[in-house]
């Protein structure tokens, strides 16, 4: 964990009420794709969480859905703005036990930690599937940028107005040697439900601290309550309770 | 140099500034963060007689100027914290330490608060009288004076270490109870533990947390917790701990006018993990700017012509 | 088109908002502003049998996400009122008027309502039983269950127009006198009045209102608020006016679902002089966000799983 | 009133802990000097009241001492940022009455709305005496421009640093024809007690809202309560109650 002040580079808009923003700062606190951010906004108490999306010596990516006011205050915050954010918070995904052909599943506002983690995959050998779930065409990002990683994608679109329709677990190819998941409950759900090699999910709860202080983020697993801030917010589908 | 020490129910803290019960784990996990003998004590998570996995998430919601929890005492019972928790805070820490202990009847209360005034590497029992009374009802003990004398009497027979009463702001007369808890033997008034309160998501048509109410803290607070301190520092003889939206110097030194004798930290420092220190390093200038040299002169001293 | 209208006590708001007492003078000094007639309802300044400066400056100090006030109820008295200022509320505004009645005693409660009740001007009394019961001593008629029973039944007898009994916060258990309210034969509650709070002025180490003690109010009580219009709703079945803290249209949605029937606005308003129109206009984009077609479809909606 | 957005053109330093900063915007709402605008501060529920110094078609200016955490945040706001701002608040001072010599005393922070009146005093054929009150030297403003409207200026000195050493009523002049004081109330009670002529005197209060509907900022005077917000700030010398 580290505490700085972050400079906002550039934000833009990627796809419907979807935004990417780049800030500069301090990037030593993060050791593993799919860790964590948390924002201190003007006007709001609590910190909001945002998964890594990729970083670099110089910053870090974040990208995120306008749910609510204080997503949508940081999407309108002018390049320049000074931010008090708590990076490296989390313990992310583990690229070790991935094999050659690892397949990402993410699902909407679950798609940008998988990106810092396809790379990450890459750079050590293998080869990620990756399936992209969104509701509709008009909220799809980021298929080209994993294509230019030169992953295997697909999208898949709810309604069907965009890449293959149905759900994420609609289209699981065959063949892949373990998984990463990331997106709404229901979908890590249906993906631990479906899936045929072992493999990391990550999850979302509601967070008081972001570093393990509060205990607002509990969740049961197969080796008893652990903090999603903390111990996750990754967890090997092994110890997932459901 | 300024003097920052104050002495809390005979045990001497070199600075008045404690993270507050439940917002600090038991300490340990922050080790790395800073040196945590830079605190004035260090109170631990709020423990119980048996293990606790607490409610069900959501168990945080947002609100104006402060949060709400319902974490619901998720601990992993008074003997694991002695066995295992105290020890490791111990290894990186060597100031005071409060154990902050909760029940659900006067005997858990009793049977919790002895473990805890056996155990060496606690010297402050902070007794949580906000859990419901499973035995009275579901109100709190710290609901009615009544209640609190009854458990505040049951523990101090069992346990010699100072033990402060940690009271509810959900009252309608806080000083009352206080003086109940000093009557019953409390060598101090920990206060305000939550107020309660909700949030309801609008598009779900629901409460945010799946506990429905949960407790507000942080700044918002901070007027109500002044106003039960000062009230509380009128009624008894005995030190008071203040929380309750404490996040800078300047509230740290605002409570201490209205009588507390130390402050807890909870909300602040779970948004800002630093906030504790920050608010140590700041009391110095302050103090400078104010013309005080003794930090524990200021104790009560907006009373005095009152 | 959608409906915003509700019903209190039988009679009909064209929407839910309403400045709160004491936050909107007696409403006719605001009518340069805007048209009144675009407001729910308008609710007068605290008014009681005998005129009152209040308490002495200052009144008025800052809180985190709130203000705190120790205004202390001045009014001309109920006959000036009556007779000055409801005329002139009624030469610019034609919708319902509250009449928020304060005393210090029983008596007094129930001659200032008499009057209030057979002046033609004004549709709906909200007793407002926070005030300090002088034979008491000196807590308010709504720290209890029994003196709020006690005063709500002598005013029932003097007045036949819909009655809301407007509650203090500072109590133990809010639904306990709301239900003594109902029964004593109050036609709706209001709530919330102010939380009692404090200030401190570091620098001269004194309480910065000149009455040590004031209400808080703002966003910083939103939780509160809403909370305790959860416990009345589940706890009566007469209407709610929620308030405290409302701000927005979000808020007022908010509060509905709790099981408010309207809202009153108070320290928003005092910020924004606007605020009250500006929620009022965010009702429809939002019930249309929401898939609402009819307000008061929203009152308790939240409960239904609960 | 109005409630309006005001863009902060510039702010600039003054004396110690003082600053002038110049809003942009509506000032339709003024219309006498010793009015008073109403500003809203990111992060404070409590508008922050402050007299207008000066205004003219395009914007208005406001001197402030950097007393507390709002005025110190206003202080800091960079160019560019946009107010929430009530405008034309309270009655001000009237210039019907003043005759031909008025004197006008200030001390500290009570300085700024007089120059908007000595202007407009000159604007209607008077000639201003002008006595300027602070501690020290180092807090002294706006001297300079008070006598480049060609008012007879005098500055006293709490301690002698700069100036007459004393306070304002230790240099009060012979021969004017009526008062005008703005400053802290102990300046203006000796004012009160000491002048041979009629006068207008401007107070302060804390204040809820600043238009009249909180009776937050009540004063007694011979006719009876007063809303300092709307019925003064200033009250006229024969109204005022100590
Ligand atoms: C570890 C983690 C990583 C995340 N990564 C991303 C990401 O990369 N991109 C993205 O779009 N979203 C991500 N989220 C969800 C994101 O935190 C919320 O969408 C955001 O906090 C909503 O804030 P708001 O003010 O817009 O919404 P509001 O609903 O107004 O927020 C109210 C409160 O609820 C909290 N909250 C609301 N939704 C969530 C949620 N889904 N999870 C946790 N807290 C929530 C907010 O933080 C805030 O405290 C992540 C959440 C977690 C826990
Ligand atoms: C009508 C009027 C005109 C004023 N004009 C000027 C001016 O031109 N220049 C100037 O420097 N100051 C002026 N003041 C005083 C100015 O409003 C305060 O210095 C300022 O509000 C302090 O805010 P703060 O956050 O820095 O201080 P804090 O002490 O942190 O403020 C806390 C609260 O107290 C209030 N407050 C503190 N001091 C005062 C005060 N003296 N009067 C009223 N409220 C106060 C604040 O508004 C805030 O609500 C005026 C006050 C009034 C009422
Ligand atoms: C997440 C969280 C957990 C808490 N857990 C406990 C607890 O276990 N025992 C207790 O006495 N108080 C507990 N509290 C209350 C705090 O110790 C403190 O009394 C309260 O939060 C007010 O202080 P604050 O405004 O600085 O947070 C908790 C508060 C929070 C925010
Ligand atoms: C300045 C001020 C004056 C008030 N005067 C009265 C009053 O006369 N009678 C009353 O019942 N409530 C009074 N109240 C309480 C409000 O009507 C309301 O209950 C409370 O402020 C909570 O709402 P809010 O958070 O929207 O302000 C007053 C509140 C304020 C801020
Ligand atoms: S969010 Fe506080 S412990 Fe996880
Ligand atoms: S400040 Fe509200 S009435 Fe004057």
């Amino acid at each position: 964990m580290n505490k700085g002040i972050y400079s906002i580079e550039n934000t833009r808009q990627l796809a419907k009420n979807t935004f990417l923003t780049r800030l500069a700062g301090d990037t030593s606190a993060f050791c593993a794709p799919g860790q964590f951010i948390n924002i201190a906004l003007d006007g709001f108490f609590l910190r909001r969480p945002l998964s890594v999306c990729d970083w670099d010596g110089e910053g870090l990516t974040v990208i995120y859905k306008t749910v609510g006011k204080g997503t949508k205050a940081l999407a309108n915050l002018p390049a320049g703005t000074k931010l008090d954010v708590l990076t490296g918070l989390g313990n992310g995904f583990s690229v070790e036990t991935s094999g050659l052909r690892p397949l990402l599943i993410g699902g909407g506002a679950g798609v940008p930690p998988l990106y810092g983690l396809a790379k990450r995959l890459i750079g050590k050998g293998a080869r990620p599937v990756v399936i992209l779930g969104f509701n509709t065409a008009e909220e799809v990002f980021f298929e080209k940028e994993f294509a230019a990683l030169d992953c295997d994608v697909t999208v898949a679109t709810v309604d069907g107005s965009y890449g293959k329709k149905g759900l994420v677990t609609d289209v699981l190819p065959q063949g892949t040697t373990y998984f990463y998941a990331c997106g709404p409950e229901p979908m890590l759900k249906a993906v631990y439900d479906r899936a045929d090699t072992s493999g990391q999910l990550s999850f979302e709860r509601r967070m008081g601290c972001g570093f393990g202080a509060c205990m607002g983020c509990t969740c049961r697993t197969k080796y008893g309550a652990k903090l999603i801030c903390k111990d996750g917010p990754v967890l090997e589908k092994e110890a997932v309770v459901w | 140099m300024v003097d920052l020490s104050v002495s809390l129910g005979g045990i001497r803290l070199q600075n008045p500034v404690i993270p507050a019960s439940g917002t600090f784990g038991f300490g340990h996990e922050f080790a790395s963060y800073y040196d945590l003998n830079r605190l004035g004590a260090v109170c631990l998570k709020g423990t119980t007689l048996h293990p606790r996995f607490g409610n069900e998430t959501p168990r945080i919601a947002e609100a104006p100027a402060g949060m709400i929890n319902a974490v619901g005492l998720q601990n992993p019972g008074v003997d694991a914290v002695l066995q295992k928790e105290v020890p490791a805070l111990r290894k990186v820490y060597a100031g005071p330490v409060i154990a902050n202990i909760g029940g659900f009847s006067v005997e858990e209360y009793a049977a919790c608060c002895e473990k805890a005034d056996r155990c060496p590497g606690i010297d402050i029992i902070e007794l949580n009288i906000s859990c419901p009374n499973v035995h009275g009802g579901g109100m709190s003990f710290g609901a009615s004076a009544k209640d609190a004398e009854t458990v505040v009497k049951a523990v101090r027979k069992a346990c010699r270490k100072p033990l402060f009463v940690k009271l509810s702001p959900n009252v309608t007369d806080i000083a009352e109870i206080a003086r109940a808890c000093e009557a019953a033997g409390a060598d101090g008034i920990s206060l305000i533990n939550t107020l309660l309160a909700m949030r309801i998501d609008i598009t779900k048509r629901k409460p945010v947390l799946a506990n429905v109410t949960g407790g507000l803290s942080g700044p918002a607070v901070f007027p109500v917790a002044l106003r039960m301190v000062w009230q509380v520092y009128k009624a008894v003889n005995i030190p008071i701990m203040g929380m309750g939206g404490v996040s800078c110097a300047e509230d740290a030194v605002e409570m201490l006018l209205a009588g507390a004798t130390a402050v807890q930290v909870g909300a602040a420092g779970l948004k800002n993990p630093f906030a504790c220190l920050e608010i140590i390093d700041g009391l110095p200038p302050l103090m400078e700017k104010l013309g005080v040299t003794k930090l524990s002169d200021l104790v009560g001293a907006a009373h005095q012509s009152y």
